[in-house]
């Protein structure tokens, strides 16, 4: 697969520095490790530390979304790998204001072994509080009765912002936390591939699909899905993926959501929004409110092919955190 | 190099040698890469090679002029791993070798007797960071038995006894093919990950191969 | 190429359904005709209408960026063709204070007939004053000398926001229109083309590309390039096109630029970072500053692989034009 | 359905005809829109046989019940052409049907002799559109000799100058091939557009020659 870059070994230190280059009015990067980066905005004293991360290659997740109402600091692994505590360490170091650090990531076994390190050697050489929310929104990926050991992947977009909301109104480690994993327990994702993307590191497709099929259920680094099949329209792929969030997430009439329809790459903004109208005409069918929609490349997978669709179901606690401003280099919310 | 006879009759492992495992760890890491990651491309996301191959390069580079003792140079290697593969065999095979470290800790050379303690304190490291206990289709499956070949073989020749650590290694990375993977990103496909190997268990498979390889050589 | 699509012939339409749903409070399709959409929004009396517009599969151009700051209403065509008449002129009445509404879109025969023939009639029928200002950044398409016969491609970016600015700062018709054919003046993009989109309608790819080949000049359609040879590293390939942009519009050490770096659809932000980082080194050893930088998809081909840079020579007037605060569903400036 | 007789020996063309024309245009469109935006793609966009295919499907279903006279039918086909077609063509097409229907006013039908005047309403309409003045590789480049040749069949019997007039438009439309495209989107290839085939040029061609075979089938 073609690609524009230089070497391959350099990639993610590459668009690190490209990316603190656009907009050094956000974000900085850390002098003792270049994987570490922090808001360069000043933030309110005594606010708890939002730490978000992962591997790279889901921009504009995690990197994106550092800013007012979001998170503070990201540790950036390589690609669709987990960074090493190093990165991870310092970026709690620096975001530390005394009251605490929140870790936000998908549940990945390699993430939580790294950021767990981390969180040990925090508290102990740093005495930093450091509490952690795993995201694990992907229905797809771990039957009813399993919720907890799902996989993370568009919803952490909810999840992230959660905290980060509570985190911007100068709510204690405790509550942020609460919040957080209330937002995560109220989200859901189903997701599908249409297309495999590459790493440049090899330049082999990560996955492969047949000429016309799709697989329900792939995970963001290509984790196999639940079901593989012929391409269906966009009306019944939505359909789909809402039947199985709704299954597993049952929605009264008179209930709200959130919305994401999330590109994973590739996908045209045009595809997006069919998906989304299906899924609107559906809800809206069912009498259920949407109370706020995003469509967009939120949480990518280099340039899969591809969309998932998440429900945040909110009350009013939920719904105020939603519509909490942000406003980061990739994603501004009024 | 100048290696110590020891009671049992074999010789002890020092240092230099060590040194020389880890090298033509990370030599034969390079030829494995694409394996290694096509392996993980069935059952999970396909970086292993990339990972364990970029961290034992670095490994390999810091160890060019390497001039401390034993434990120091596992927890080298520890640090290095632990910094550099990322994903989860980073702060396994991190903390596997952290733990060796510490057993190590003024030792001047591992004689053959000593392997099971050592290999005993790697997979100990593996077990708790991985959380997992066995059966899971993880490298485990192959550190876990190698405590048992290591003790059933301490009283044996150097060389002998690691050809039988390089044989078990091998064998149990075979076995988990038949293994249903429940840890690990393999554990999504629930029973299609039946069927293909655990890419860290070849990897670890691979170190105690070169392991025997390179000391049966050495010095001989 | 496998879509997420219904029937091809409704892609369009269903497109903007699912749009209008996601966006209520930004967005309204005109009753009269659906392909004619405005802002929601309540806009001061005696505002300049601004109407940009052209064919659909440029997503997030042109309906994401209807709303504050911006664009007032948008002539929706079917995929890379222009829209007809009807819509221009729905969407003309619709938006006119009174103040006369400016039209702002690329530099095509197709979209000029179209665009002449509702002004025609609006002048004609409804007595609205309507200017035009063509955008004709693409420096690939024809020589130096023949600047007016340029396409328009990303870099009608800047050129709307400056419109959609001069107008939301209360300008008449004769400002808006000085001002835009400014940015206009001022603006000059190089793109790159990877590999081609396809059309819903056919299936088949818009051109052809060798497997490590890749297009510079490539036009946003699939119109042919200036120059075709092997994939060159993101370095090579961002030298190369700010040479040729620098080459067609030279800047001293000292002046100030606006940089976007543009993806075409499927390219991965880390590559466009990439990308970003090369021309950011180099603007800065040529003491040329970058007073504020853009990098991601703003104006696609569908799911066409490759991106364009586009310059923005400021000066005071232009500079605040940029930092002027945007609105939009799909572009929201702080 | 009648026929008038006309002076010149020919019979007169009456908006049932015109109707039929339009119909098998829509109909021949869709077998021709792969090749159409084949041609479309060497030297534009990829989209002329998908906007002409859809702008005339819709024509002809708008001619289903058509019950009016011919100077309407023509701006009935000029305002779908403009609604429908989108890109460059809806309005050209567009632009010539509404002249052509502007000199069609009151008239029942078009004798042989009235072609050249009716054609050259249409050229003239996308001379003007398009600011085109000929040689620039456009459908202009048919339109325009095609008036010369209904003024010089003026006088031929219907069949015959219908003849005359697709085969000449055929061969207009060929001779777009060598010319290099100063107009329209294929005018960025500069010299590179030689060689190929104005899209626009054959979609005209195919008009005529649809033309001449409904009008020699119909009646005879
Ligand atoms: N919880 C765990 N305990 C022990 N080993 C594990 C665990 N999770 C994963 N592994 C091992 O790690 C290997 C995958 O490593 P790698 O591909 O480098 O990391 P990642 O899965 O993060 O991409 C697996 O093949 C397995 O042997
Ligand atoms: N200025 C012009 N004058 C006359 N004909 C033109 C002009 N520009 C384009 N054309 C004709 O239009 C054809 C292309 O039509 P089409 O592909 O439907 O529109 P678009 O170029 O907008 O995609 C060309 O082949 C050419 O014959
Ligand atoms: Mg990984
Ligand atoms: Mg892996
Ligand atoms: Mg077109
Ligand atoms: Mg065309």
């Amino acid at each position: 697969m073609k690609k524009l870059i230089n070497n391959p070994q350099h990639v993610v230190d590459e668009m690190i520095e490209g990316y603190v280059k656009a907009y050094p009015e956000y974000i900085k990067q850390r002098n003792e490790n270049k994987r570490s980066l922090v808001t360069s905005r000043q933030t309110p004293d005594n606010k708890v530390g939002v730490l978000i991360g992962g591997g790279s290659g889901h921009e504009p997740a995690f990197m994106g979304y550092i800013g007012d109402g979001f998170a503070d600091g990201v540790a950036v692994g390589n690609i669709f790998a987990s960074p090493p505590p190093d990165p991870i360490l310092e970026t709690t170091k620096a975001i530390d204001k005394g009251t605490g650090v929140i870790y936000l990531y998908g549940n990945y076994a390699g993430d939580i072994m790294n950021f767990d390190m981390a969180a040990e050697l925090a508290d102990l050489e740093e005495d930093i509080r450091v509490e952690t929310v795993l995201v694990t929104d992907d229905v797809a990926s771990v039957a009813k009765g399993g919720e907890d050991q799902r996989r993370g992947i568009a919803g952490g977009f909810f999840v992230f912002k959660a905290a980060g909301a509570a985190a911007a109104k100068g709510l204690p480690l405790s509550e942020v936390v609460r919040i957080a994993k209330k937002a995560n327990s109220h989200t859901r994702t189903m997701g599908v591939a249409l297309s495999p993307c590459s790493l440049p590191q090899t330049g082999e497709p990560s996955f492969e699909l047949g000429e016309s099929e799709m697989e329900i259920g792939l995970g963001i680094h290509g984790e196999p899905g639940v079901e593989r099949g012929k391409v269906q329209t966009a009306n019944d792929v939505a359909d789909r993926l809402l039947k199985d969030i709704l299954h597993d997430m049952p929605l009264e009439q008179g209930e709200r959501v959130a919305v994401l329809v999330n590109g994973l790459g590739s996908t045209s903004r045009m595809e997006l929004y069919l998906m989304f109208r299906r899924i609107e005409q559906q809800l809206n069918q069912k009498q259920i409110t949407i109370h706020r929609s995003y469509v967009g490349d939120y949480i990518t997978s280099l340039e899969m092919g591809g969309c998932s669709l998440t429900l945040m179901k909110l009350d009013d606690e939920l719904a105020d955190i939603v519509d909490y401003p942000a406003d980061c280099p990739m994603f501004v919310q009024k | 190099m100048t290696r110590v006879k020891s009671f049992s009759g074999g010789v002890d492992v020092q240092v230099t040698e060590a040194v020389a495992w880890f090298q033509a760890y990370a030599d034969r890491l390079q030829q494995e890469k694409e394996h290694l990651t096509e392996l993980d491309s069935r059952i999970g996301d396909g970086d292993h090679g990339a990972n364990m191959a970029r961290g034992w390069k670095a490994v390999k580079e810091e160890l060019e002029s390497f001039d401390q003792g034993l434990s120091e140079c596992f927890m080298q290697v520890s640090k290095t791993l632990i910094a550099k593969v990322g994903g989860a065999s980073g702060p396994l095979y991190g903390t596997a070798f952290l733990r060796m470290s510490m057993k190590l800790k003024g030792e001047a050379s591992v004689s053959p007797g000593d392997w099971a303690e050592l290999i005993q304190a790697g997979a100990e490291g593996i077990r708790q960071r991985g959380k997992v206990s066995g059966g899971e289709k993880t490298m485990y499956d192959v550190w876990a038995p190698l405590v048992d070949a290591a003790r059933d073989g301490a009283d044996l020749e150097e060389t002998v006894l690691l050809r039988s650590l390089a044989e078990t290694a091998r064998e149990k990375a075979e076995a988990t093919r038949e293994m249903k993977a429940t840890k690990g990103r393999a554990s999504y496909l629930g029973e299609r990950s039946i069927g293909h190997l655990d890419p860290g268990a070849v990897s670890t498979a691979l170190l105690f191969e070169v392991l025997c390889d390179t000391l049966s050589r050495e010095g001989m």
